[in-house]
């Protein structure tokens, strides 16, 4: 997670020097619930779908920091060669499905994928997992992918980040139950809550949701609370959220908090933690440095077909 | 004996699924019911797990359909009717149709599509989406027309590593039969003279193939020959054939049962007066639906869609020019 | 609901016969939740969406005889005048909205009118309802709408009812919780359950539902059990539904447990339903015979625009 | 002091708001935010419980607005970006394009779509859907190229009795500026000539009426003079407007950015060709974006849809004949 918000620093202050193309949505405040999923899963038997929040995730997934810089920066030989951008980049042979903007609509698409390992015979010991916000949950494909992934009893962990926005938007015009983990029941599935914002409890409930759904007990809903530490987008100052939310515990940084559990917990000291900020400093600027240096996309070489299939008699 | 179209579409199905450890079927209805049309019936004692009956949740269908393909299954997905597959339009345009270009890993799923009218369906149950998808890039749209098509189009279709939206013409279901599935195979791509003539072409798909044909012979007594081409996929379009047979006839009606507005018809049209401008004797002519909702009431019904006498009557014209 | 079983059966022997035009799908078994909702719903104030299942809700919320066997006998007279059929009927402008085929679809509809009378200052005293089955709960629209309605704090009644199939498909692949009332907590709304087959306990839950959601506090979903005793439509003989289940305790005939109450409560004689019976089975046969004396629609007469917007340059 | 086309869309809902109790706006942050575009900056202040913060939830958004227009309201839904609207689908072509139809009451609802590539922007906030909506009766599609005209028929359009597809053009939001908003006012169904010409017609909408006006500049100085029409809705399509032109240009270049098959310009190209062969002395041409997704990097974008190069290349190809 610390790689991940000082990778994330850089792609903020790339945005603000007009470097990026397209836009940036940062994942600060929720690092330690995304790191948490990317720590419990296993890369290359575990399914990832990340979302837009899930730099920590990937990170910790395994996701090497270039295919980030890459996609960012608009180098060619990123994972999606200029096609689809920054957050929507992904690697599904490698487990990671590219996510699409119509959000709640990976849900159901983890879920097949693990249905085909069923169908393979290969779907012991493995889980899916995918976060969505709390905006997310109000959409049909949430509903549809989750009850669908209960009916079918597949391995399937659903991370709600609920950080209390949807862009601008508060959690009341959103839904209306106490806690989002109440709909766990309703699709008669597990249901978990956490505090997002403590690095420990988060990895502890989720690793126990993943391992849940790996030895068979079904879906897993794990909703954790707190709040994002930056606009919607690097457009945006996020000058809605109240100075009371803002000011009050969800607003605290979870990767200060985890840097104090760490040392607290003599997990780490804090010269340590110097080290790796150091040493993580220098992989993204390494990262960014290479993905500078190569070249954009070249529209005159661009194969421009949406299909695999090739006709003779096509003229579109 | 003779086979129905929905026995071809059944039997290829029960050879893709003998053939191809990765396909599966899921739909609503389509396990121990046999679905609402009969199209998968005894499929699943056949082959116990590899057909399954779905939630009513179109959406997560697509969505599962995806996901499986993209670790190596070739879904099909049956839609109880087309209509429903409003409810999938994000996942099938937005998730399925971009995914090959996104990522360079394709998606071969094929979504079956019970299409088209017939009496007392009424506006939900009797529409032509093959101009709506065939807009998007990155789906392959097929219409097949006769028995053999409709077998061998599916077989083929599931084979294609792109997504398919294969439309099936519920009245050609048990309408329409044939001595044998057998019949003449043609490529995907490649577009099919029904019906020769020298007077004028008509460029139809799916049911009204049929009734362009019953059109034609109509016209045989005032002298008229007419060809008819069967388009059998509206994406891709051959146009090869479409141009080869404007070049013989010098006129065009582009004919369909969908929505008047755009579609394959348009497309046609355009596309022949774009490269084959100099092949054309008169104005070339559409006939589709009309530009309401389907009326319920068989007789509504069938004044709403082309029938024989509306295209005779558009032949009519077409061949006064 | 004694009348529109008559009605129905009346129907069914119609569509043997070869004498209606489209499908004919019946609400037998459903009659006693169905009437419930009617009878709980105040014409003029309320708005009821029904669903294909509920020709009681219909009858007892006061819409006409000859409404539903013009619509089934494809008189022009009918309300949808031949464009729409059977079950897809409404009177919007009464209060009771044209329901389209795509399930789910309805629940925002009627959030949306009862929104409509809060702009226009009559929401107070006023509620909508809707029914779904037990399949249309793994629709997206379904979850929107109810998800939209507990929001915005709106009197709507969403009465599921579970006749444990949907078209041949059984509830544990439909859903794997309990029961669905357990998505009310969810949502944020309350949920009652009830059994759908004994009338009086129908009418009084349901009622009660009404009123809490007449009297401000917000959405509530009722969850009647029961089992649909007929096909799907009538082309269908539902010969999946396994013996156990129909004869079970839901496989009871909801009629006959309604006579029986009526007079074992005192509310009725025998005589007296023995009355109503040959009354209704009169008004059917009244206004079976009125529908088909009446013309068909007329192709050439009919009106081939879908917008009510006229242009000088339309030519489609 | 000039005013941008996002500003007229602005002060149009201003203006409804004020003058039409029936109006409100239910959409994904555009109450205190004033929308993702700002495009109802202000407005949840000046007129309180008639702007609504919705949840993400486009089907239930647009059900919504069905039901409130069948209690007699005109709402205006903002879709955040016209590619989700593709989970609205169902609700938009089932239940409000049918209602009218089917029940004989008409629904007033107006559907905002931020529509149209920008640079960066990629396969899913890039989408051109009017020619999607077209296809279904029961709706209008309007598209808008002027800061004047988002303006006018905004007003107008949600003052027609039927629902609206109002395509605002995301490129013009900020980059179009005008003096005034009270520019030319024309009733909707009719098309604009928006620059006179003899040698050849271009019809367009929306954005790619701006670019082609850029080629048809570029092409004075090889002493070409293109006539280009501006249709402002795509339904109705003002065929009278478009005829007369090609009348006196004799020839046609339809031009779109959406996606080649089918679509806008395959409607134009052939309803011309139906009624006007004989006004055209070359084949009408069509130029599209290109048949993928739309893609992210500026570079690629720059080469999918059509641009002043590629407009006076197809224009060139065209005064050829
Ligand atoms: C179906 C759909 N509607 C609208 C949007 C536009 N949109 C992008 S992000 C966003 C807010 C998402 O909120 P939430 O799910 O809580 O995630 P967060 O951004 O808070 O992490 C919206 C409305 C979208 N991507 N998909
Ligand atoms: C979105 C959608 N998908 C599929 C259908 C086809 N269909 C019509 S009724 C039905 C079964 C409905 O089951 P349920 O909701 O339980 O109601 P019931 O028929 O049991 O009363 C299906 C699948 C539909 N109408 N809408
Ligand atoms: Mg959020
Ligand atoms: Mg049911």
């Amino acid at each position: 997670m610390l790689k991940s918000r000082i990778l994330e620093n850089k792609l903020s202050s790339l945005y603000k020097a007009g470097k990026i193309v397209g836009g940036v949505y940062l994942g600060r405040g929720q690092e330690a619930v995304s790191a948490s999923l990317g720590t419990a899963l296993i890369q290359g038997t575990d399914f990832f779908a990340p979302l837009i929040r899930d730099q920590a995730g990937r990170t910790a997934f395994g996701e090497p920091l270039i295919d980030c810089t890459r996609t960012y920066l608009g180098s060619a030989a990123g994972p999606m060669r200029g096609r689809d951008g920054n957050i929507h980049r992904g690697r599904p042979e490698m487990g990671m499905p590219a996510m699409i903007s119509h959000l709640g609509a990976q849900v159901s698409v983890v879920a097949g994928m693990l249905f085909a390992k069923r169908l393979q015979g290969t779907l012991a010991g493995r889980v899916g997992a995918t976060c969505v916000g709390d905006g997310a949950t109000s959409t049909g494909a949430f509903h549809e992918g989750v009850n669908l992934a209960a009916i079918e009893n597949l391995p399937l962990v659903i991370v709600v980040a609920n950080n209390q926005f949807a862009y601008s938007t508060p959690n009341h015009r959103q839904f209306v139950c106490a806690d989002l983990s109440e709909r766990a029941a309703g699709y008669g599935i597990q249901g978990h809550s956490v505090d997002g914002t403590d690095l420990l409890e988060s990895a502890r409930v989720i690793r126990q949701a993943v391992e849940l759904a790996r030895s068979g007990a079904g879906p897993q809903m794990v909703v954790a609370q707190l709040l994002r530490l930056s606009g919607h987008g690097e457009h945006d100052d996020g000058s809605y959220v109240p100075l009371p939310v803002r000011n009050g515990h969800y607003g605290r940084d979870c990767v200060e908090v985890a840097m104090r559990q760490l040392v607290d917990h003599q997990i780490a000291t804090v010269d340590e933690i110097l080290a790796w900020q150091d040493q993580y400093a220098e992989e993204v600027q390494r990262a960014v440095a290479q993905a500078q240096q190569e070249p954009v996309p070249d529209p005159y070489r661009e194969v421009w077909s949406a299909t695999r299939t090739q006709f003779d008699t096509q003229s579109i | 004996m003779s086979v129905t179209y929905v026995d071809a579409i059944r039997e290829a199905q029960e050879t893709l699924l003998r053939e191809d450890p990765r396909v599966f079927l899921y739909g609503q209805d389509i396990a121990n019911f046999g679905g609402a049309f009969k199209a998968t019936k005894g499929l699943a004692e056949a082959f116990p797990n590899r057909v399954f009956d779905a939630p009513i949740s179109e959406d997560a269908m697509i969505g599962l359909a995806v996901g499986a393909a993209i670790e190596g299954m070739r879904p099909i997905i049956e839609m109880q009717f087309a209509d429903f597959s409003s409810i999938a339009f994000n996942q099938i345009v937005n998730q399925a149709a971009t995914h090959f270009y996104r990522t360079g890993m394709p998606i071969p799923l094929t979504v079956r599509l019970p299409s088209g009218g017939t009496p007392g369906s009424g506006p939900f149950h009797s529409q032509s989406m093959e101009g709506i998808y065939a807009q998007y890039p990155g789906l392959i749209v097929l219409t097949p027309a006769t028995v053999s098509d409709a077998y061998h189009m599916l077989i083929d279709g599931v084979a294609l590593d792109d997504p398919v939206i294969f439309c099936e013409h519920k009245f050609l279901y048990r309408w329409l039969k044939a001595k044998t599935i057998h019949g003449d195979r043609l490529p995907i791509g490649q577009a099919r003279i029904i019906r020769h003539g020298k007077h004028a072409t008509v460029v139809a798909y799916s049911a009204m193939v049929h009734e362009a044909v019953r059109a034609a012979d109509r016209l045989v007594q005032d002298g008229w020959e007419i060809e008819v081409v069967d388009l059998r996929s509206v994406k891709p379009l051959d146009m090869d054939t479409v141009l080869a047979s404007v070049a013989r006839t010098g006129r065009l009606l582009a004919l369909g049962e969908a929505f008047p507005w755009g579609g394959v018809t348009a497309e046609v049209v355009s596309r022949v007066c774009a490269e084959g401008f100099h092949l054309l004797d008169a104005p070339p002519q559409r006939l589709n639906a009309r530009d309401t909702p389907v009326p319920y009431h068989p007789k509504l019904w069938a004044a709403h869609r082309p029938t024989p006498e509306s295209i005779c009557e558009a032949l009519r014209h077409l061949l006064s020019f």
